[in-house]
């Protein structure tokens, strides 16, 4: 009888042994990475049926989030702004801006191609169906729109700039402090140190961060981790 | 009720509209479609074209469907479709997207409108619930729940029809311009028996315009009354109470029995009194069947449905009120029970009242007026009122005229269905035939519908402008919710009114162009109020004061009836009995209603012969008696879960014959069948017994292959009971789907009453309501203790939510065992129907299970087979030791810091080890995408994913979208309707920022303290709690201690766990029953003893 | 193909009986061999002691592997069900109090831990998996899976000689004595 | 091993030596066991293997594949669980596998310890069952879940919704169990598998075979700086399953006995369990190896004494099982509680009366014939009692399951239940597959353990020769050997 295997096969089992272990390795890393919402939904930058720029409208005009978005105190949805809102305003200002003609098609009586349909936003921030996210129970407590929706006043194209995951949420119904702002700040997306320090004057308070500790306190807040306070 | 927002947001001062959803407020018609527009986007596009727009109206409707249901299935995705956000052009005023708005509207129905408060989101009604702002208040009952799925239902009417075939509504149109132009025209119209004013304005003129037209007044199951007045309780002064077989609670109705219930609780309404015997009131029940209300009773006595009339009699003789020359009673037992009941009628005077089932005959009425009068009750106890609803031919003078062609042409409006329904020796059909033209109207395409020449579809209460008179007569109003969903409904109003249009224009929903609704017109011509009292009448849905004139009966004087001879086994009684399920026939298309268990019989989905133990023993039916409870709780001879079949008999009455399954139900009378009507409209291919296919068209998926058609055996003269009826098996089995199975509590402590009466060994009703905690095992089972201490790493206790812990009480001493709640749970919580089959093997999705328990006294020698019978809701009891929640490996159920036991859906796998293991056996689990295969079509649900679909129907737009809708291998059940509470706790903490602007300081100097974030007290309520009609069932939060109704309740000595022996410490507690016989009465000494003697 | 250089890899002798090899082995033992082995069908006991082999440091590894079984399992529940993310089960406790629940998966993975030493330990121990060896090239050795009792001596002994070791085997009862080469590749 | 060292002292004291029965019949030669054995692979399978394979092969596709297919497609509702019983037959049958999967690895490890020889000549073939019953038994609580595409929940792997298992539930421990236990058994099996593979390698002719069950080999020398650590590998493995094998029937029973429901909530569950595990998985081995003896002529390998001996340990077992059926009731009735004393009046005679008795005769009754030794011996009788035992253990975890479930706390949802065709048409595939799996097994692979069988000879002792050379066949010889080994090791 001879040897059925060549010398070389001595070491294939050890070469094989660490090829699998290196790859699945590889697979497991890139899994956890792309496979999470903070890789598949962040930065996701439709475009828009009209390029509007919160930068202008917010930064540069000062409107404030609830002009538009109106009902984000009083209801669980932050309404997009209904068509008349945009028409408020731009029936006088950049009437002719052609960017603004899906406006036109649905409001301008006078516009040809007018159908009187609504303007079909793409919607970029989705909770799920089974998850119960109501903006005012944390607009009226303290929690401002930057805390989920990031700088949208610096957004020329809004994207979504936080996972929205479950242990996103998590992370913040844990430590609420990181978050809290005095009421007032809310819909201030410039909300800086020096803000801070304005409400609370004996000097206890440097940064944001300081605050919202003590809001936590005045506020009265303790956030729920249990499952039926997003599911139900 | 700050659940309820009435306005919001507040009403601008300019503001000429509380609600814009009536058309007449939408001028603008394209306005009206770009709201529909941002619901639903595509669907509303294409109906911007007139032509298409029927078909368009489908598609439209699909939409709906999908984008409702896809809410459900908790399916993330990892790559995200694009999803589009539309906005209204034109926001309409009162939307808030995402926040439900309230409606006061309310029921028109015989006896009285029920008032109720619509629940819409974004002008979608989803919800119905009590209105108790209105005088007539009576929460809702299964009936007045489930009528919101009708607005929904897919077997609803939804075109013309014209001999069957169909047709357009412009067809129509041609008829009415023709009956119009001749003044002479012998019209008939058919109502209901409800009563609305306007219609009764509408009437007379109808009368000016129409010299020859005739009025009818038809349903099936209520009479005309000739002089129209109404006669019903006072509950709060009535201390004393004799049904004789009025099941007031149940299926007859007689007004709100708030009063009545709360005088069932001897601590009195919202528990604020200390415990008192002698507040409570005592009734007294002469029934056949075992009704709801015999199951209140607290003395109940058992007599054929031709013996009542004797018994009535005997009750005035001992009264001294006419007898009506009725041969007195012989049996002894019987005659001591009805002296003493006397002796204790008399003895509380004025404060009785003796009520006669409306369905009874004209002589048991008369004896139960006169026995009344002899009491002098009239206007304490009972009160008379004179309505409006007089005047109409019944049925049986319609068909005369129909036969005599005095009438040519009938407007058939009647909610009944004639054609089906009528008494059989009318031959109503053939008469109908004979009409020139006949037009029905009605929502559902049943016989009437295909033997009319016309059918029009007609529009749900909820989508049509009307108004109607409550129970006592308070007018209530009657608005839309939502534009009919399909273009040819017609409301009763809007075909009044094309008679009286000139050229007999129809003109339905929105006005023409732009013009006032003309049903909204006419609604508000009968009210003639100014804008400020019309805002106030939509907000409240009901006008102060405009209940009825009280009047005088007439009669009771001396009337004359002969005795009939008690039923022998070869001569039997039979009732035809008002159904729980579909009434008299009309609801037979509710899938809630279908599968909601008939709440004594406990079968779902059809109707069966019941029959007493005894007497179906001796007619041979089964070889031996069935036991109530079996030593060994064993099967019954019917078998158990999908194998149960009952055997079919041949019942033979009033010389007709026709086919019944039998079921042995406890405590009716003997040589008595009680026969539910309503069933039988229709059977395909698919029905159990193998029928060849009939009348397949006249209802849908729901209604067809339902039990069995009782009302050709009914009679004019039998219209309520028939005698002499014999019955033979014909040797073949029914499958029959129960929920419930066994009926007694096999020694069990579970469903506890206490008696007022002292009991042997057990004291008086002071030491009893002591040992409530101690009954059954109770008495000797050590308290449970935990090892632990229930606390967290850092100490903290698990509970720790300082602002609500919540918790539910069900007072079983109100509770009759209806089935409102479980309907009401149904509609809130987005609970799908299962379907017979899967009823049958065990597989219900009602998050509340109606126990219903029948409790004999071993040594009962008054009757021993006239059981008690005790209800009980069980849903999930919130444990707050809760054995579902360990054994979840996937921590998918879990409890929240203020003690509900919170179910995960999208985390739950479906091991369904947490069902095995909840003692209670509350949970539910979807063996199948029930939500999305229809599992009304035979063998569907096994054929998975090539399953017909049934979630892009119309039905699935009444689904509550803060509720999942459940997919199919994922556990559910009750939550406490937590999406409520949330609403609640998330309202409040807008609290927060009031203060702070009250104050005038800067937020962080405004410290929110936990009153601030606490919600008022009982500001929520549950589904359950907000329907039930006997207020059994309180609600609230433990924070609030004894300030809320529940807190109260919880420290009653008759507050009592189910199961405490586990030691599972329920957050749910039940109270026990408490029973105030008579003591003088034969059968005193039995009653109030369901658990008290187990140990 | 030209003739291709043979490397020497040691003689290979068969014995009768078990009993004859474990003479044998002692003697090959007491003649100060190091690099030599015994092959036989099934383990023959004792062979160890006159090998003169060391008894087997498995266990050791298997200890520590075991342990680590236990840890892993403990920091995994503790850890979850603790620190990160308590959930209130039944009432029960979400602190220490909470480990004895922890037990039975912990039990489990000490197991299974030892189990995977156990495996991959005594593979390397064993030096396999090694398909190719010189003595498969030799024309008796598969006997040695069935019914054959061989001393194998390696040429890389410093011991060995050619002549001297053959005449050694022969003389403790060795037969078919054989020379098994391999080829160099 | 057959000579009686472990009782010999130090001093040269004689005493007699027992002569045991012999494990290996008609006095084998090594060469005559390899060649028997490796026949079974080597030789054409006889017509009766492919009469076998064929149908239950079939029959595993259809009932497993389709089933499955069906089910996962449709709902779990396509089975006849309902909302009082939520768990019918997948977890009946799930116990009655895990069960049967108890035996083999109890066989190798724990007759190992105790150093019973006999078990060499069955335990590769319990093993072998024990593996294939495990995947039995894992299809069903794998596919019992309502959603088995999310059954990776019960994985504790990190993931974005940051949430993690209920480390407190029973469930989960199962989940570890049952998977440490099969990883476990496939070491032990593969690993006491090496050398045979080796021998089999060893056998082949040149070709695809020989490079396989070479690879699988590992390049086995025999060598015995191999088989010291081996040995030392197998007695770890042994040592460390005894335990793993009590433990697992024993967190299965804690998916009842953690419970609240009553004739769940017992403590007597785990030992119950495990007993009731033995019990069933030796008849299984029984049901399987005598017709496997027959098939291939094993007689000599695997002999009465072999046959005996299991009767034995399932006439034990059996008696066990029985009297924790009999504390059962005793503790129910013991408990005065209305509700467990209920559960088992209900269990006795209540709806599924049939079920207990045939749990009762078949577990408690039948095996006491074993009592005689005529029926250990008569081959007939011992098949019909291990198949009585399979049977009775089904319906031993029926009653408990099933029975117990439809007749809980409350009365007001007592519902019977009625299995439905694809319950049945499930569990006849298991049984297909498991029948498929071993016949497999004895095709490809060498069922009885070669090397150890070879090892139970008496030859096989290295002073063999001295002891039979020896006049008093070695009394003295062995203390002689025994002091020989102690001096060589220092």
């Amino acid at each position: 009888m001879a040897n059925i295997f060549p010398r070389w096969s001595n070491l294939l089992p050890l070469k094989i042994a660490f090829c699998l272990g290196t790859v699945g390795a590889g697979v497991v890393l890139a899994f956890s990475y792309y496979a999470t919402p903070k890789a598949q939904v962040v930065g996701y930058q439709p475009t828009q049926p009209i390029p509007f720029s919160h930068k202008i409208h917010v930064d540069q005009l000062g409107l404030d989030c609830r002009y538009c978005h109106s009902f984000v105190d009083v209801a669980g949805h932050s309404n997009v702004p209904t068509g008349n809102t945009c028409w408020n305003c731009h029936q006088h200002v950049q009437k002719d801006s052609p960017k603004l003609a899906p406006l036109h098609k649905s409001m301008d009586v006078n516009y040809p191609g007018y159908d009187g349909k609504p303007i079909e936003w793409v919607r970029i921030h989705k909770a799920p169906d089974y998850v119960y996210f109501n903006h005012s129970a944390h607009v009226n407590r303290g929690i401002s729109c930057q805390s989920c929706h990031g700088d949208v006043n610096k957004m020329e194209v809004v994207y979504q700039a936080e996972p929205h995951s479950m242990g996103w949420c998590l992370d913040c119904h844990r430590a609420p402090e990181e978050h809290l702002r005095p009421l007032e700040e809310v819909y201030n997306l410039n909300y800086s140190d020096e803000d801070a320090k304005k409400y609370v004057t004996d000097g206890s308070v440097e940064t944001t961060k300081d605050l919202g500790k003590q809001l936590k306190e005045t506020f009265n807040v303790h956030p729920k981790t249990s499952c039926a306070t997003c599911h139900h | 009720m700050s659940k309820r927002i009435w306005n919001h947001p507040e009403v601008p001062q300019d503001e000429t509209t509380v609600s814009w959803r009536s058309p007449g407020q939408l001028r603008d018609t394209k306005e009206f479609r770009t709201w529909m527009d941002r619901e639903f986007p595509q669907g509303a596009a294409e109906m911007e074209n007139q032509e298409e727009m029927e078909t368009s109206r489908r598609t439209f409707l699909k939409l709906m469907g999908s984008s409702t249901a896809l809410a459900g299935f908790g399916m993330v995705a990892c790559r995200r479709p694009e999803a589009y956000i539309v906005p209204y052009t034109h926001a309409p005023e009162w939307v808030i997207p995402g926040k439900a708005t309230y409606y006061a509207s309310s029921m028109p129905r015989a006896g009285g409108a029920v008032p109720l408060v619509v629940t819409t989101f974004e002008g979608r009604p989803t919800k119905l619930g009590a209105n108790r702002l209105h005088p007539d208040y009576e929460g809702t009952d299964a009936f007045a729940q489930a009528s919101i799925l009708d607005l929904y239902s897919t077997s609803r009417s939804r075109k013309v029809l014209k001999n069957g075939k169909a047709a357009k509504l412009e067809d129509f149109q041609t008829v009415l311009t023709a009956l119009k132009k001749d003044s002479a025209a012998k019209i008939g119209f058919v109502f209901g028996a409800d009563e609305s004013p306007t219609r009764l304005r509408l009437i007379g003129e109808l009368k000016k315009a129409f010299g020859s037209a005739k009025f009818y007044q038809y349903e099936a199951l209520t009479a005309n009354s000739a002089d129209g007045v109404k006669l019903l309780p006072d509950f709060a002064n009535a201390d004393r109470i004799v049904s004789l077989d009025c099941d007031f609670t149940g299926v007859d109705q007689h007004g709100s029995n708030i009063a009545f219930f709360n005088r069932r609780k001897p601590e009195g309404r919202g528990y604020k009194a200390k415990a008192n015997a002698a507040s409570m009131n005592r009734l007294y029940s002469v029934e056949s069947a075992f009704t709801l209300t015999g199951g209140m009773a607290d003395h109940r006595l058992r007599v054929a449905p031709s013996h009542i009339a004797a018994v009535a009699a005997q009750i005035a003789r001992e009264l001294g009120a006419p007898d009506g020359g009725i041969a007195p009673i012989t049996d002894a037992k019987q005659l001591e029970w009805i002296k003493q009941l006397a002796i204790d009628l008399k003895a509380s005077g004025a404060k009785t009242a003796v009520l006669a089932g409306s369905r009874q005959s004209a002589a048991v009425k008369q004896l139960a007026l006169g026995i009344n009068k002899a009491l002098g009750n009239i206007g304490t106890g009972v009160q008379a009122f004179q309505t409006e609803n007089k005047g109409f031919g019944d049925i049986a003078a319609l068909t005369a005229d129909l036969n005599s062609s005095a009438i040519e042409t009938v407007v058939m409006m009647t909610p009944s269905n004639p054609v089906y329904d009528a008494p059989a020796d009318l031959k109503f059909a053939e008469a109908f035939a004979k009409a020139k033209t006949s037009i029905h109207l009605s929502d559902r395409t049943n016989a009437t519908a295909y033997a009319s020449t016309w059918h029009i579809p007609a529009a749900h209460y909820l989508e049509s402008w009307s108004d109607a008179r409550s129970s006592r007569g308070t007018v209530s109003i009657v608005q839309p919710m939502i534009l009919p969903l399909y273009p040819d409904c017609v409301s009763e109003l809007e075909l009044l009114l094309a008679f009286l249009a000139e050229e007999g224009k129809l003109v339905t929903g929105e006005g023409e162009d732009g013009a006032p609704a003309p049903a909204l017109e006419a609604v508000k011509k009968t009210f003639s109020v100014d804008k400020t009292a019309w805002k106030n009448l939509l907000k409240n849905g009901f006008a102060q004061d405009s209940t009825y004139p009280s009047a005088t009966p007439s009669g009771g004087g001396n009337v004359t009836a002969e005795a009939s001879s008690a039923p022998t086994k070869e001569s039997l009684d039979v009732i035809f009995a008002t159904d729980a399920s579909v009434y008299d026939g009309r609801w037979i298309d509710n899938g809630w209603l279908q599968e909601a268990p008939d709440p004594v019989s406990k079968l779902t989905w059809d109707n069966a012969v019941l029959i007493a133990p005894k007497t179906a023993k001796e007619l041979g039916i089964y070889d031996e008696i069935i036991q109530l409870e079996t030593t060994f709780a064993s099967v019954s001879p019917d078998g158990e879960g999908e194998k149960r079949k009952s055997p079919m008999i041949t019942v033979t009455v009033n010389g007709k014959s026709a086919d019944f399954p039998v079921l042995v139900s406890f405590g009716q009378a003997e040589n008595t069948l009680i026969i539910p009507l309503g069933y039988g409209q229709a059977f395909n291919a698919d029905n159990d017994l193998g029928l060849d296919a009939k009348n397949e068209k006249f209802t849908g998926l729901v209604g067809v292959n339902r039990g069995f058609d009782a009302y050709p055996l009914r009679t004019q003269a039998t219209g309520y009971f028939a005698t002499g009826a014999k019955i033979k098996l014909t040797g073949e089995k029914y499958p029959v789907a129960l929920t419930q199975e066994h009926n007694a509590m096999y020694g069990r402590a579970l469903a506890r009453e206490i008696s007022t009466d002292t009991v042997a060994h057990k004291g008086d009703f002071n030491a009893q309501l002591k040992n409530v905690r101690k009954q059954g095992m109770d008495s000797h089972a050590p308290v449970n203790i935990s090892l632990y201490k229930q606390e967290d790493r850092d100490g903290k206790a698990l509970l720790s939510d300082p602002l609500h812990q919540w918790a539910m009480s069900i007072d079983l001493s109100s509770c009759m065992g209806c089935n409102a709640c479980l309907v009401a749970c149904q509609s809130e919580n987005n609970i799908p129907i299962v379907g017979k089959e899967q009823v049958a093997k065990g597989r219900e999705m009602h998050w509340i299970r109606m126990d219903r328990y029948f409790a004999t006294h071993k040594d009962n020698d008054f009757d021993a087979d006239s059981p008690a019978m005790v209800p009980q809701p069980v849903g999930c009891m919130q444990c707050e030791s809760a054995p579902c929640e360990t054994v979840c490996p996937v921590n998918a159920t879990v409890h929240t810091e203020d003690g509900l036991n919170a179910m995960a859906y999208n985390r739950c796998i479906g091991t369904r080890y947490c069902a095995n293991n909840c003692p209670y056996k509350a949970r539910r689990f979807n063996f199948f995408d029930y939500n999305k295969r229809n599992p009304l079509i035979k063998n569907n649900l096994n054929r998975g994913p090539l399953g017909e679909r049934h979630d892009k129907e119309p039905n699935h737009l009444q689904k509550n979208p803060n509720v999942t809708v459940r997919m199919r291998g994922v556990m559910e059940k009750c939550t406490y309707c937590v999406q409520r509470l949330k609403d609640a706790v998330i309202r409040q903490k807008r609290g927060q920022k009031q203060e702070v602007l009250a104050s005038g300081k800067q937020s962080p100097d405004v410290a929110v303290s936990n009153e601030t974030l606490r919600i008022p007290v009982d500001s929520v309520k549950t589904a359950c709690q907000d329907a039930c009609p006997a207020e059994a069932i309180s609600f609230g939060n433990l924070k609030d201690e004894s300030k809320s109704e529940m807190g109260r309740a919880k420290k009653l000595e008759r507050n009592y766990d189910l199961l405490q022996y586990i030691g599972t410490a329920p957050r749910t507690s039940y109270l026990a029953r408490v029973k105030n016989p008579n003591p003088e009465m034969p059968d005193a000494k039995f009653i109030g003893q369901a658990t008290i003697n187990m140990a | 193909m030209s003739t291709t250089r043979k490397r020497v890899y040691g003689y290979l002798a068969e014995f009768k009986s078990a009993s004859a090899l474990y003479k044998a082995a002692e003697k090959v033992r007491d003649a100060g061999f190091r690099k030599w082995d015994c092959y036989t069908p099934y383990p023959v006991h004792g062979l160890d002691a006159a090998m003169g082999l060391k008894r087997s440091i498995l266990p050791w590894f298997v200890f520590f592997g075991g342990m680590t079984g236990t840890a892993t399992a403990f920091a995994l529940a503790y850890t979850t069900q603790v620190v990160i993310y308590p959930t209130i089960v039944q009432a029960k406790p979400t602190n220490i109090f909470t480990i004895p629940a922890f037990f039975p998966v912990m039990f489990e993975l000490t197991i299974l831990f030892s189990g995977f030493t156990v495996l991959f330990g005594l593979l390397a121990l064993m030096q396999l998996p090694r398909l190719n060896h010189p003595l498969f090239a030799s024309k008796q050795f598969h006997r040695a899976t069935d019914d054959g009792f061989f001393i194998a001596i390696e040429a890389r002994d410093a011991k060995f000689s050619p002549d001297g070791t053959r005449d050694l085997l022969s003389e403790i009862g060795g037969e078919n004595i054989e020379l098994v080469e391999e080829e160099e590749k | 091993m057959a000579s009686s060292t472990e009782t010999a002292p130090e001093t040269g004291v004689k005493l007699p030596v027992l002569k045991r029965e012999k494990l290996i019949l008609n006095d084998r030669s090594y060469h005559w066991i390899t060649d028997r054995i490796c026949g079974i692979i080597e030789n054409k399978q006889p017509l009766l293997w492919w009469l076998l394979f064929l149908p239950s092969s079939l029959i595993a596709l259809i009932g497993v594949g389709g089933g499955l297919f069906h089910l996962v497609s449709t709902g779990v509702g396509v089975w006849g669980n309902t909302n009082r019983i939520m768990w019918g037959w997948p977890i009946v049958n799930f116990v009655f596998w895990i069960g049967i999967g108890h035996a083999g690895t109890l066989i190798s490890a724990i007759l190992f310890l105790t150093r019973q020889n006999w078990r060499t000549s069955i335990n590769r073939a319990a093993e072998a069952m024990t593996i294939f019953a495990v995947m039995c038994a894992g299809i069903f609580p794998a596919f019992h879940v309502g959603r088995v595409w999310f059954a990776w929940f019960l994985a504790p792997v990190p993931n974005a919704n940051g949430i993690w298992q209920n480390f407190k539930s029973p469930l989960l421990w199962d989940v570890f169990a049952v998977s440490t236990y099969f990883t476990v058994s496939l070491i032990f099996w593969f690993l006491g598998m090496v050398p045979d593979l080796a021998t089999i390698r060893d056998r082949c002719k040149p070709g695809l075979r020989k490079v396989l069950y070479g690879i699988f080999a590992l390049g086995w020398r025999g060598g015995n700086r191999q088989w010291s650590h081996y040995e030392m590998a197998y007695l770890l493995l042994a040592a460390l399953s005894t335990p793993l094998v009590l433990s697992v029937h024993s967190v299965v029973s804690f998916d009842f006995a953690t419970s609240v429901v009553p004739g769940w909530h017992t403590t007597i569950f785990p030992p119950y369990f495990v007993a009731g595990a033995i019990f069933g998985g030796f008849a299984m081995v029984l049901t399987i190896m005598i017709p496997a003896r027959f098939i291939y002529g094993l007689q000599d390998l695997i002999t009465m004494k072999h046959i005996d001996n299991m009767a034995k340990i399932i006439l034990l077992t059996g008696t066990i099982v029985g009297y924790a059926y009999l504390m059962e009731l005793f503790v129910a009735f013991y408990s005065g509680a209305i509700y467990e004393m209920a559960a088992f009046k209900y269990r006795i005679a209540g709806p599924y009366w049939w079920a207990y008795a045939a749990m009762m005769s078949c577990n408690v009754l039948s095996p006491q014939i074993f009592w005689f030794k005529a029926c250990r011996e008569n081959l007939w009788v011992v098949m019909i009692v291990a198949m009585c035992v399979n049977i009775g253990m089904w319906f031993e975890r029926f009653v408990i399951i099933v029975t117990t479930l439809a007749r809980m706390w409350l009365p007001g949802d007592w519902k019977t239940f009625s299995p439905s065709p694809q319950d049945q048409m499930l569990f006849v595939g298991t049984i297909g597959m498991f029948l498929t799996l071993f016949l497999l097994f004895l095709r490809f692979l060498p069922c009885i353990n070669i090397a150890e069988v070879k090892w139970t000879k008496l030859e096989s002792d290295p002073h063999f020769d001295d002891i039979e050379s020896h006049p008093d066949k070695g009394a003295d010889t062995i203390a002689a050997y025994q002091k020989e080994i102690a001096d060589a090791k220092n």
